[in-house]
């Protein structure tokens, strides 16, 4: 059994380094003061331990220096904390364009994923070894947590919102996969494995078995059965707005903002086209909540990113996948 | 305290019947009741507060579906019930004055006001809701909204709606309570220019539940009063 | 304990003036003034608080202690206010690389 | 002690029979009811404590049904949280010492602190309620959608109970807020009020300013699960996120709630433990001021990936790393209060060894947890459950039992056995380090909170941890032994056993009904052993 008894999980994404320094970091501020409190405390209550019933201390009462050194010192201390703990979770919260996509959603109580070319997997994720790869993740019941301890990274998916999640796998291998937010009955069976694994092998894998098409030619078949396309076509024609090239784009909105078209704006404008209304049209879309299941919106939310003129950024769901790239900016 | 000393009470003179035991003299008894209040009209600031909150945020992201929400609720009623309310505070602080003043017959007069106009309130408040049970705009499986595409959103709203009137509302039947006990106690000839605590303090939560409704009212009928024209 | 005595004439002022504002505020709302409607909504509604708490609540009168229970009260209110807009007001700004800015 | 009469009299003896507990206003009585009330509370959420660490003895889930193993913890930390460590040093032993040691004779309010009771007792009977018809499953965070459309479990009784409870802190925080302004001795001004009023102030703050919003969020989902309100659930458009905003709204600040008031025990225990001045009094005094305001400023800690903004994320980052600064400046603080004091090395003193070093680590793992980018990996981990027992346990229990052995012989007016009493405290302090630090190492090696069965790697830890709690379990029982065996064979105290300064000794033990046979007028500040003053070096 004892031999058993892991002390450290495996480093194996491209910030599961960063993320140990930093914790070594604080185990050291920790251990540095934790340790000379401890000695203070033994040190005095022996050296000035009561020696007769009504002995009392010394009358100090206190000491601005000291007051001061102790408030800045650690003061100074947390800040390195927070500057190097911020710059980590920027890294963290930044795709680089360059990443793959696989589509991610959580229901209770099962991790399902689809790959861009077609693959589905449950309860396992398959990725190519330094490879950045961006999770584009939705639920469809209750709050879940993608959580993969040797890669340092977590996020949780919402209902109602689109999350991301990104990583670069450094080391081939099987990994834990867990859901960290508590989601019900079977939450700690929610759980799974990553499979990390040489860009070749990973070719293999993926041509292994796409049977029902691409993701986005799914999405396609649902923009024609849900009459997206009544609405929406490549000419503006339609009472709603042309979608080709639209991704990646700003959009001007009726009430003056402008936003990205983003996943998440995607989402938000089929599950909710109230929220945001394009200028120049009038909020005529229906609403899809609970029309669509929350794979279909990603595959239509795929399919909508291939669509048109090629100047949406990352490349297309179907092309080869271009050489890993330094991701972060 | 090795050389704190006692001293016994100071005071000799005969205390007033309704001053406690373990104060020192009415006055501060009396301060204390009103810091009391105050500390607990703080604490419903913040209780009402984490509903305000949600509505801010549900606002901003759906300002068309609140406003057209707004738009089913009736402006003159609320409107009147404004008035009623602001005219019940004016009769609070004049049955405080009449208790400051020793007035008995002032207190018992504008208490019955007060309570009087509270019950108004309560009621128009009840043919309000009634109205909303009728067009089906009580949120849950029976809420209707004609158009289809706002319906989630002004659900949302008349949720709201409902937290935040239904506990304006029971704090207005508590109030209803609070003077029924001191018509009570008025009527008993209990409050006088030297002990008057009771009546203040009551009528310090009364004014701030007026003051929710001062906030209510615009955030939750005014809203849509300029589209319902369009 | 505030031994002042407001006199019944302020009172009977500020009702008034409360009764002019409240009717005031519902015909501005009839007007299309954009945000303005809200801002306008708002300040009289603050307004009209604000002279309850003075006068009927008769804080203008009170000790300082008064003053400041009072006022943690909207500070309280604030911090939740701001702290909470914070993020919704600047959910999806973060830049993502190859994602034009606006 | 020339001008204490002895008294026969005391408010234990000073009325027999059931009622005259049930209706007394006596501020001590009260405590004592709470005292009872909170130890049931404790005793059963260690009970499903025991349960969870048997289940998790073995990888699989072979114990108890995974539906059973979350009702388990939730249960744990409802029942811990809001009746157990919430109330327990507040309630108990601010209720008997705030009056006292500012030389009133009771509470401002005696009618509403017992009402504060009632309301606490019937709160904790819906959530008894809950438990006993079939539990709640939903974490003590109570996360919607989750509680409030997809649970099947008795969500409504626990969260009307939770309404209910924060009712009995918020008029508990009234009380000694008003108290503490109003009702002070002659001479007791502000500076010479000992720490633990101060600290009780702050906390009493947080009562007023944060449970309020705790109470509306669990009404809110009660509104929402039973009246079918539309209010987070995203399939109307709402955002699951705003419930955890308001929920972490007050529940931050809570555990500000559950350690100031040990801060303030330590306080006490550490200046008459050294027999000194506490080292920069008012620099104690102001941190517990700005622990309770900057409280409120960092909830979004606990969100860093929950969807919330990344810039929201920083801004609370930040501040939570802020809000650590004063907490270290206590801890500073105690530490020199020891230099050239005179030192014990009684029971009390030995808690209070143990509160600083394990509220030391507790609070620096909470420094792991506010950095940003370490945060994402150990959040919902082992780790968190780590840190927040070992300032919870480590923590508030430590400083709870040094408080009431330290004030045992004024409450009781006897003595407990000093020996058990020190064996007691080593067996705590052993035990908890053995159950609770293994899941530092756990959590960052990835096991998630709240799993009912876990890969086999991680048994060995597990083991180690199931067996402190044991250990745990057994120093738990020993005071509670003794201090029962205490209130009838322990040896009389009288007045003041330790030569502590501070109001509460110069009293009778037990106190008479109104504490003060007259009432004192404070020449000095609380601390006042020596009257030589002298510099650091
Ligand atoms: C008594 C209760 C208590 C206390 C006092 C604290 C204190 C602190 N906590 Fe903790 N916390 C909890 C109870 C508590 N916490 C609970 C219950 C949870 C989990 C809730 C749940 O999800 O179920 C939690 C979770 C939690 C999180 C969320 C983690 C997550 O879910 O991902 C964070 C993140 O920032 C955090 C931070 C802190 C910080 C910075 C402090 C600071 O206040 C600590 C300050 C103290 C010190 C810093 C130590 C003393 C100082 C020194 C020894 C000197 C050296 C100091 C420096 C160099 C600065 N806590
Ligand atoms: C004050 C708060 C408090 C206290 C004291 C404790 C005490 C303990 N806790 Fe708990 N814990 C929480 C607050 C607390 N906990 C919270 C908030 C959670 C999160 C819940 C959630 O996720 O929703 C949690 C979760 C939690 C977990 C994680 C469960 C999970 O995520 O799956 C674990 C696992 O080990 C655990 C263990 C323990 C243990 C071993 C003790 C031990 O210290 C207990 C020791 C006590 C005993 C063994 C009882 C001794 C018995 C007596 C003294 C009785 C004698 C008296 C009579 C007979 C009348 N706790
Ligand atoms: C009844 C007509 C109609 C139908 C059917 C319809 N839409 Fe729309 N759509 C619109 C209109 C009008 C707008 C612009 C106004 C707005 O933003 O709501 C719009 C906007 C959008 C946008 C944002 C476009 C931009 O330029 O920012 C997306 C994305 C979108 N629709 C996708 C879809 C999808 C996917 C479907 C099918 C599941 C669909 N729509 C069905 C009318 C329609
Ligand atoms: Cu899904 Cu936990
Ligand atoms: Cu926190």
């Amino acid at each position: 059994m004892f031999q058993n008894l892991p002390l450290f999980p495996a480093q194996a994404s491209g910030f599961a380094g960063q993320v140990d320094a930093l914790y070594f970091f604080l185990i050291a501020v920790s251990a540095f003061f934790s340790l000379l409190i401890a000695l203070l405390i033994v040190v005095f209550a022996i050296r000035y331990r009561r020696r007769s019933p009504d002995e009392v201390g010394a009358g100090i009462t206190g000491s601005l220096q000291l007051e001061l050194l102790w408030t800045i010192v650690p003061l100074g201390i947390t800040m390195v904390m927070f500057l190097w703990g911020a710059w980590v979770f920027f890294t963290l919260n930044r795709a680089p364009r360059a990443a793959m996509e696989i589509y991610v959603v959580g229901k209770q109580w099962m991790w399902k994923v689809q790959h861009p070319d077609g693959q589905r997997e449950i309860n396992e994720l398959h990725v190519p070894v330094g490879r950045p790869v961006k999770l584009l993740m939705g639920t469809e019941d209750v709050i879940h947590s993608f959580f993969i301890p040797a890669f340092r990274t977590k996020f949780d998916v919402v209902p109602g919102k689109l999350t991301t999640l990104w990583f670069e796998a450094t080391k081939p291998g099987r990994y834990h996969l867990f859901c960290a937010e508590y989601c019900g009955t079977k939450h700690s069976a929610m759980i799974g494995w990553v499979e990390v694994m040489e860009p070749a092998a990973f070719q293999a894998w993926l041509s292994g078995g796409a049977g029902e098409g691409s993701l986005a030619s799914r999405g396609e078949r649902l923009f024609q059965d849900l009459a997206c396309h009544t609405c929406h076509m490549p000419d503006s024609q339609g009472r709603g707005p042309v979608l080709d090239g639209l991704f990646g784009k700003p959009v001007k909105l009726q009430d003056g903002r402008t936003v990205v078209a983003d996943e998440s704006y995607l989402r938000e404008s089929i599950v909710n086209p109230q929220g945001k209304i394009v200028a120049g049209y009038q909020p005529l879309m229906p609403t899809f909540q609970g029309l669509i299941s929350e794979e279909g919106v990603l595959q239509l939310i795929a399919y909508i990113k291939t669509l048109g003129p090629k100047a949406a950024p990352g490349p297309s769901a179907n092309e080869p996948p271009p050489p890993a790239k330094q991701g972060t900016p | 305290m090795s050389d704190a000393q006692f001293v016994p009470s100071p005071a000799t003179h005969a205390h007033h019947p309704a001053q406690a035991h373990h104060f020192d003299s009415l006055e501060q008894q009396q301060e204390a009741s009103t810091l009391g209040m105050w500390v607990f009209l703080v604490n419903e600031i913040m209780f009402f507060g984490g509903l305000f909150m949600a509505y801010l945020v549900y606002r901003t992201w759906y300002p068309d579906a609140f406003a057209a929400g707004s738009s089913h609720l009736n402006i003159p009623l609320g409107a009147t019930n404004t008035a009623v309310l602001i005219i019940s505070s004016l009769t609070m602080a004049l049955a405080v004055h009449a208790a400051q003043t020793s007035w008995r017959r002032g207190q018992i007069v504008f208490i019955i006001l007060t309570i009087a106009l509270g019950t108004t309130f309560l009621v128009i408040k009840a043919f309000e809701y009634a109205d909303k049970f009728t067009h089906h705009l009580v949120p849950g499986p029976h809420f209707q909204w004609p158009d289809e595409k706002l319906r989630a959103p002004v659900e949302i709203f008349y949720s709201l709606y409902f937290a935040l009137t239904g506990l304006h509302a029971l704090h207005m039947v508590i109030g209803i309570g609070i003077m029924l006990w001191l018509l009570w106690m008025a009527w008993r000839g209990r409050f006088d220019a030297e002990y008057y605590s009771p009546v203040e303090v009551s009528g310090l939560y009364w004014h701030f539940v007026d003051i929710v409704w001062i906030f209510l009212f615009p955030l939750l009928y005014l809203i849509g009063a300029h589209v319902r024209h369009v | 304990m505030s031994d002042h005595t407001i006199p019944t004439r302020i009172y009977y002022m500020v009702f008034g003036a409360l009764i002019v504002l409240t009717a005031f505020t519902v015909w501005v709302a009839y007007l299309d003034l954009g945000f303005a409607n809200t801002a306008v909504a708002m300040g009289i509604a603050v307004t009209k608080a604000t002279l309850v708490v003075l006068y009927f609540m008769h804080v203008r009168y009170g000790s300082r202690l008064t003053w400041v229970v009072v006022a943690s009260g909207f500070v309280w209110l604030g911090i939740l206010f701001a702290l909470g807009l914070s993020d919704y007001l600047s959910r999806g700004w973060l830049p993502q690389p190859g994602v034009p800015r606006i | 002690m020339h001008t204490i009469a002895t008294h026969t009299r005391n408010y234990i003896n000073a009325e027999y029979g059931v009622m005259s507990w049930l209706l007394t206003r006596d501020h001590k009585r009260i405590a004592l009811l709470y005292l009872g009330s909170v130890t049931t509370f404790f005793a059963l959420g260690g009970l499903f404590a025991v349960a969870i660490r048997l289940e998790l003895l073995t990888p699989a889930g072979d114990l108890v049904q995974s539906e059973t193993y979350n009702k388990l913890f939730t249960m744990h930390g409802v029942i811990m949280v809001f009746f157990f460590l919430i109330p327990a040093i507040p309630a108990v032993l601010g209720n008997f010492l705030v009056p006292i040691m500012i030389g009133a004779k009771d509470l401002a309010f005696p009618k509403l602190n017992l009402l504060s009771w009632y309301i606490f007792m019937i709160g904790a009977s819906f959530a008894l309620w809950a438990v006993v018809n079939g539990g709640v499953d939903t974490g003590w965070t109570f996360y919607t959608p989750y509680s409030s459309v997809v649970s099947n479990t008795q969500v409504i009784a626990a969260a009307v109970g939770i309404f209910i409870t924060g009712f009995s802190s918020i008029l508990t925080g009234l009380n000694f807020i008003v108290t503490i302004h109003r009702m002070r001795a002659p001479g007791m001004t502000w500076f010479r009020m000992p720490l633990f009023i101060w600290s009780h102030y702050a906390t009493s703050l947080i009562m007023v300013l944060g449970t309020p919003v705790i109470a509306i969020t669990v009404l809110l989902v009660f509104a929402e699960r039973a009246l079918k309100l539309c209010i987070f659930d995203a399939s109307c458009g709402g955002d699951p996120v705003l419930f955890q905003h308001l929920f972490w709204f007050y529940s931050h600040p809570a555990v500000y709630i559950m350690i100031l008031p040990a801060m303030g025990v330590i306080s006490e225990l550490v200046a008459a433990g050294a027999r000194k001045n506490v080292f920069g009094y008012s620099f104690v005094a102001f941190a517990s001021l700005a622990i309770a305001v900057l409280g409120f400023l960092v909830w979004g800690h606990h969100m860093f990936v929950s969807s919330q903004s990344v810039y929201a994320g920083m801004i609370f980052s930040i501040l939570s790393f802020l809000v650590a600064i004063p907490s270290a400046v206590k801890v500073f603080n105690w530490t020199a209060t020891l230099y050239k004091g005179s030192v014990s090395w009684q029971t009390p003193m030995l808690y209070a060894y143990g509160f600083i070093g394990l509220f030391a680590i507790g609070g620096l793992t909470g420094l792991f947890l506010a950095t940003l980018g370490l945060d994402v990996h150990v959040h919902d981990t082992y780790f968190i459950v780590a840190h927040f027992h070992y300032v919870m346990v480590g923590g508030t229990i430590m400083a709870y039992l040094g408080g009431l052995h330290y004030w045992w012989p004024k409450i009781s007016g006897r003595l407990y056995p000093e020996g058990w009493a020190k064996f007691g405290a080593l067996i705590v302090f052993v035990g908890f380090n053995l159950t609770f630090f293994p899941q530092f190492i756990v959590g960052y090696l990835g096991m998630p909170r709240r799993y009912h069965a876990y890969p086999e790697e991680f048994q060995v830890l597990n083991v180690m941890s199931s067996a402190g709690a044991s250990i745990l379990g057994v120093g738990y029982l020993i005071p509670f032994v003794y201090f029962i065996w205490s209130m009838r064979y322990g040896p009389k105290a009288g007045p003041n056993p330790w030569g502590a300064k501070g109001l509460e000794w110069t009293i009778d033990s037990p106190p008479i009904t109104e504490n003060f046979v007259d009432t004192p007028v404070v020449t000095e500040g609380a601390y006042a052993y020596t009257h030589e003053r002298m510099d650091v070096v």
